[in-house]
């Protein structure tokens, strides 16, 4: 039994206007196991806080209940009194007498009644109060980052920039991400190789980041601080310490008509490739499925011409185990298939194509040379239709569009339209729209440009089919606002087509244990105010993995994501929070039945060899969770058929007490 | 009326524990009455010559025992398991009560068991012996003069009656011919139940519940009643309670009983079998069953190894407990 | 003399993220519900045992609530999905014992809910006041 | 403009369309194949019912020139199916005494000699009560 002490907050008038306050702390005072009972004015000032600490001096108190306002407000004040006082603070609990009492009932006698009441439960539990202490555990001064688009570079270099060593896990050969397939960037329309790739350039350079290119992770355990990841480096068949990247062997290749993934199949790369000149780390990669040389052991090419014998074609996958104290997100997004978008011919004709495809016409490094050119016959467009939200906003299509909008879209089809005015005013620029959503900096204004000074035709409605006849492409479309049904013919139809999560993110969630919305994207620990944080700790989201994101947002973003984690890694210990979850061996079945409603993976088991009664011994299997990792949510108890799992701070015969105490 | 004998039992036990494939068996022993069937562990061929029994009263089911008994014996214990005992083996596999390498499971046929209580209801009282002939059984009472003989049918225990499977979903080997899975009528009681009054119900399990004696007897033989240590016998659970002070106590031992074997439980019927009271406690199981199979889709507990349990899953979409009633009036 | 108006006991349990918080602003705004509702703190509305219903209808409760995070907006993400689950199945088991259905409740209860848990808690109170008291699940040594 | 409440829940309780869930993009509109016959066009048939001024459609032409071919209704992104509510208002109008859109005496004139019967059949049951 403990040594309680009662302390009746009158809170003012707000609690002693509707409760008898004085009626409260003399009728708790014949509880068992109260010594003491008071109320005062204001618990929660000074004078009250020097009132309690005074009390457990002088009456020796164990456990202290405050009849107060919400525990959401002042428990933390209360625990504080406690520490200060000596007391472990745990051992404080609060009858919430303001907002679940007095603030409700209007009588006196009803209201002083309830509190006694809710006074009794209180003090009911912290009799079975024991003092917790949060658990420790260390932090290993590494970071992970999946991915390496913008939002992966942008994360690790600052990390290591704070002095923490960080990996990058990329699975293409490069790093660079969607940003090095861009021509230009909105609103200010710099050129995105120009300010990407000194960015990769120091990802390359610092000495803090080691990159995984070609590389996926397979296999994460652990919990914050402490995680073990298994990354497995598929064979690239080039030594990558070797290779210069002078390109020689693929200059040489022979087997050259492999379609070319950078420029989503437009052009053609051979077997060995590097996807672009600025690629990082610069550094040739076999396409295993396109190398004779590994299908049927005949060429052999690129080893002869490679002058520094980086070829290796009995190169193996590796594995690495890495220890890393947080691991952030950043799998980025992919436009979505336009295959079942029949209305758009999209399979129909080479020059309907998507945004991103029409990126790499513009690019001076892709396919046409920067030259705006159609894919059926290299003739210049002279009438170009864009068509919006393909894909986005699409509610009853859900087989193949998306709910939610897209996001980016608006704006780089203003870029897009924007820029072929500016280089080619002879074209028809027309943009299909539903809504232009043009919110952040500079952004309306620079649709309004493409409006006004450039000529971009815009027309609210949407197209309805597009008819490949002849070499034109017949757009039929609605203009609303002057309720006149359009047909164009057009020489290339682009489609904003809607983004998606990429393929890698749910199996890569599984294996983080963490969660993910109906559409696949990373859920974050509160929409608000913890937008950069997964609920599970230690895992951090950056870019477009959590939601659809334009670049800025993404930097910023990714900047925030990378301090959450300097923050984490800056500790040298975690403390968690104590009220959490804790399995009795002796009684526990090892049933699985917790494990299987964690939402945070935070139960393990083992198997312990248990001294029977009749001296001989038993080896069973037991359930423990990790106090790092459990959150306190209490699933587990629930689950639990012989109630082996218990939770500190709420544990089954606290809540019974209660329950017993309210209903006495 | 079983199509297995007692002869072919002892003769595989026998082989299995020569061969020294197996330590020890696990099988029905002989009780004070033929219809008292003991589980019993066997160790030699003579123990089992001497002891090892199989009638139409062989209703034990022996999965549960492998919890404790797969501990105590060096080597592979042998266990015969009838279709409804491979479901619990299954269960408890998938919640690691025990060592599968351990054991080495005989699925045996089995064309149902007895309910003695039945049998009784037909030959009165003070039963000598039972005989078995086809599909009659004889049975010899002190107080009658003649043997009574019954049609084997006419005694078939409810939870044979609505057999659910004689198909076994787990063995090392099988003897006899393989059955299939049966659509059973075992809900219908259920139904019955719900298409009750709410005060009719209270008073059918009134009068049910309140002939508790809390002998434990369905909780001790439930195979999914495995735990360490049950909270009713736990001091520090907060709820121990060891005998029924009143009927309130009985409600929520079993009302607690039952939900802490929902979803785990495969509806073999050993807590309405060994009931001294015959309290129909299966009927608790089956409402859980037949809910959560209506609310989130068909589910046999031990049908397979690692399946998740309804009650430690869920969907985003799942309809909410106040939707349970509508449903039901809806359906009404 | 006038004969005393019955008053229920009901015993509330609410998430402490979303419903204790629902909570706490319907005092804010000085909603009022009946006193009868008295509440308890759970992390989670996944923390509560079905041993705790049944105790709280033993000692004499006479209406039970539990109230939790939208399904979708649990803190610990899916803790209120076991709940929902949990409860149908014991809520379903308890009317097939003929216990009223009325008794016993789950109310999702936003931290912005705070009309709702006033109104939630009135017309629970209601219901169960024109219940009457609870006879068949009491546990008669535990009644005053 | 004229808000008729009555008949905007008839509409929508025949068609079971729920015109709130447009999202004014047109696509409807953009793939008709009678968009230049029809006075109203199919977005306007729902944004109309969504207004609830609903008079002028009954009394327009443009219920005759929807060839129920569904197009609209594959396209929308928003599930609300324009063809329905045409359909809606078309089986409002006729429902009225007397206010078939074609009566057999009709027929005679407009037939042809390979006119399938099919066709009339169908057209009695969208004409007529």
């Amino acid at each position: 039994m403990q040594r309680v002490g009662v302390f009746v907050c009158w809170c003012g008038s707000n609690i002693a206007g509707t409760v008898d306050v004085e009626a409260v702390s003399e009728a708790l005072k014949s509880e068992p196991g109260v010594v003491f009972s008071t109320n005062y004015q204001y618990m929660c000032s000074q004078a009250g806080q020097d009132m309690i600490k005074q009390a457990v001096k002088e009456h020796n108190l164990t456990g202290i209940v405050v009849c107060s306002c919400s525990p959401r407000m002042h428990e933390a004040t209360f625990r504080k009194t406690a520490a200060a006082a000596g007391l472990n603070p745990y051992m404080v609990e609060i009858a919430n007498i303001r907002e679940q009492c007095s603030w409700v009932h209007k009588d006196m006698l009803t209201g002083t009644e309830k509190a006694i009441i809710l006074g009794k439960a209180a003090i009911a539990k912290v009799n079975l109060n024991a003092p917790l202490i949060p658990g420790e555990s260390p932090v290993t001064k590494r970071a992970l980052v999946i991915g390496g688009g913008i939002a992966g570079i942008q994360t690790a270099l600052d990390i290591a920039d704070a002095g923490f060593p960080v990996d990058i896990v990329e699975k293409k050969p490069t790093i660079g991400g969607k940003m090095a397939q861009l021509d230009k960037t909105f609103p200010t329309l710099d050129c995105a190789a120009c300010i990407l790739t000194p960015k990769m350039v120091d990802v390359a350079q610092n000495e803090k980041i080691r990159i995984f290119s070609y590389s996926e992770v397979t296999e994460v355990s652990g919990f914050v601080g402490n995680f073990e990841v298994t990354i497995k480096k598929n064979a690239r068949y080039v030594k990558e310490d070797i290779c210069t990247g002078c390109g020689a062997c693929v200059e040489k290749c022979p087997m050259k008509r492999i379609p070319n993934e950078f420029n989503l199949g437009m052009d053609n790369r051979p077997a060995i490739y590097i996807p672009f000149a600025q690629a990082v780390p610069k550094v040739a990669t076999i396409d295993p499925n396109a190398c004779n040389m590994l299908k049927n052991g005949k060429c052999g090419v690129c080893s002869k011409v490679c002058a520094a014998g980086a070829i290796d074609y009995t190169q193996k996958d590796e594995y690495i185990n890495e220890k890393y104290g947080a691991i952030v997100v950043a799998t980025g997004f992919n436009p979505i298939s336009m295959d079942k978008f029949d209305e758009f011919a999209y399979n129909q004709s080479k020059d309907v194509i998507t945004s991103l495809e029409f990126e790499r016409l513009t690019n001076a490094a892709g396919p046409s040379a920067g030259k705006l050119l159609r894919p059926s016959d290299g003739k210049h467009p002279h009438t170009i239709v864009f068509v919006q939200c393909v894909g986005s906003r699409c509610e009853s299509c859900a087989e193949k569009g998306k709910e939610y909008c897209s996001k980016i879209c608006c704006m780089y089809t203003a870029k897009h339209a924007m820029l072929t005015r500016d280089k080619y005013p002879d074209t028809e620029v027309y943009v299909f729209y539903i809504d232009v959503r043009t919110p952040g900096k500079n952004f309306d204004e620079f649709y309004r440009r493409a409006v006004e000074e450039y000529g971009v035709k815009y027309i609210k409605g949407m197209v309805g089919k597009v008819v490949p006849e002849g070499d034109k492409l017949k757009v039929q479309a609605s203009d609303l606002i002057a309720n006149k049904q359009l047909h164009i013919d057009a020489d290339l139809v682009v489609l904003a087509a809607a983004i998606e999560p990429d393929k890698s993110a749910r199996p890569l969630a599984t294996m983080l244990t963490a969660s993910m919305d109906t559409n696949d994207f990373f859920t974050e620990a509160h929409p608000k105010l913890r937008p950069v944080e997964s609920p599970t700790a230690g895992v951090f989201l950056s870019g477009a993995c959590q939601g659809p994101k334009d670049i800025p947002e993404t930097v910023s973003q990714a900047g925030a994501a990378a301090s959450k984690v300097i923050g984490l890694l800056a500790k040298d210990k975690l403390t968690g929070n104590p009220c959490v979850a804790n399995s009795n061996e002796l009684m526990c079945n090892g049933c699985s039945s917790c494990a299987n409603v964690c939402p945070y993976g935070a139960i393990t088991y083992e198997d312990k060899e248990f001294r029977m009664p009749d001296r001989t011994t038993k080896i069973r299997r037991v359930a423990s969770v990790n106090p790092a990792v459990c959150q306190g949510c209490g699933a587990c108890t629930v689950a639990c058929p012989s109630g082996a799992m218990d939770l500190k701070g709420f544990a089954n015969l606290q809540i019974m007490a209660e329950v017993d105490a309210i209903c006495k | 009326m079983q199509k297995i004998t007692r002869e072919q039992l002892i003769q595989k036990a026998s082989e299995l524990l020569e061969n020294g494939t197996v330590s020890a068996v696990l099988g029905w022993g002989i009780g004070e009455f033929d219809y008292d069937v003991t589980p019993t562990v066997f160790s030699t061929v003579e123990e089992l010559r001497n002891g090892f029994v199989f009638n139409d009263f062989c209703g034990a089911n022996f999965s549960k025992y492998l919890v404790k008994k797969t501990d105590k014996i060096e080597g592979k214990i042998l266990v015969f398991l009838k279709p409804c005992d491979t479901y619990s083996f299954n269960q408890l596999l998938t919640e690691h009560r025990f060592d599968r390498e351990k054991v080495y499971a005989v699925g045996i046929p089995c064309e149902g068991m007895a309910d003695i209580a039945k049998v009784k209801a037909i030959s009165g009282d003070g039963i000598a012996a039972i005989g078995s002939n086809g599909d009659k059984l004889t049975v010899t009472t002190l107080y009658a003069d003649e043997p009574v003989v019954i049609a084997a049918n006419d005694v078939l225990a409810e939870r044979c009656i609505n057999c659910k499977s004689k198909k076994h979903v787990a063995y090392d080997e099988l003897m006899g011919e393989e059955g299939e899975v049966i659509e059973s009528n075992r809900f219908d009681e259920v139904a019955r139940l719900e298409a009750m009054t709410a005060d009719e119900r209270f008073a059918f399990w009134q009068n049910e519940l309140s002939r508790c004696i809390r002998c434990n007897a369905c909780r001790d033989a439930c195979p999914a009643c495995t735990c360490e240590k049950c909270v009713f016998d736990n001091p520090n659970s907060g709820v121990e309670n060891k005998s029924p002070a009143n009927e309130f106590e009985e409600k929520l031992f079993h009302i607690i009983r039952a939900y802490h074997v929902a979803g785990r439980c495969t509806d073999c019927g050993e807590c309405s079998r060994v009931c001294p009271q015959n309290i129909p406690l299966h009927l608790l199981n089956r409402k859980f069953i037949k809910d959560m199979n209506d609310f989130y889709g068909e589910y046999q507990a031990g049908a397979e190894v690692g399946s998740r349990a309804p009650l430690v899953d869920y969907t985003t979409e799942d309809l909410e407990p106040g939707e349970v009633f509508d449903r039901r009036e809806n359906n009404a | 003399m006038q004969v005393n108006e019955y008053k229920p006991l009901i015993v509330a349990f609410c998430c402490n993220w979303c419903s204790y918080a629902g909570a706490d602003l319907a005092g804010n705004n000085r909603l009022a519900y009946p006193a009868d509702v008295k509440i308890i703190r759970v992390p989670c509305s996944c923390r509560v045992n079905p041993m705790f219903i049944l105790r709280a209808f033993q000692r004499g409760a006479d209406g039970v609530i539990i109230c939790g995070c939208h399904p979708g907006d649990c803190h610990y993400t899916s803790g209120n999905y076991f709940t929902r689950r949990r409860m149908a199945a014991l809520f379903s088991m308890l009317d097939f014992l003929g216990i009223e259905k009325e008794r016993t409740r789950v109310e999702w209860v936003s931290a912005a809910e705070g009309a709702k848990f006033a109104a939630t808690m009135n017309d629970f109170v209601a219901t169960v006041t024109a219940l009457g008291e609870n006879k068949r699940l009491e546990d008669l040594r535990c009644k005053k | 403009m004229h808000n008729n409440k009555y008949l905007q829940e008839e509409i929508i309780r025949i068609s079971g369309v729920n015109p709130s869930k447009c999202m004014r993009c047109g696509k409807c509109s953009a793939t008709c194949p009678a968009y230049d016959e029809m006075e109203y066009h199919p977005h306007q048939f729902v944004n109309m019912v969504e207004c609830g001024d609903i008079e002028p459609l009954l009394n327009s032409k443009s219920l005759y020139k929807c060839l129920s071919c569904f197009a609209c209704i594959d396209r929308c992104p928003r599930g609300v199916e324009p063809a329905k509510v045409v359909e809606a208002v078309r089986l409002t109008a006729i429902r009225k005494q007397g206010a078939n859109h074609m009566t057999a005496d009709d027929i005679p004139a407009i037939i042809e000699e390979d006119t399938p019967q099919q066709l009339l059949v169908s057209a009695f049951r969208k004409y007529t009560k």
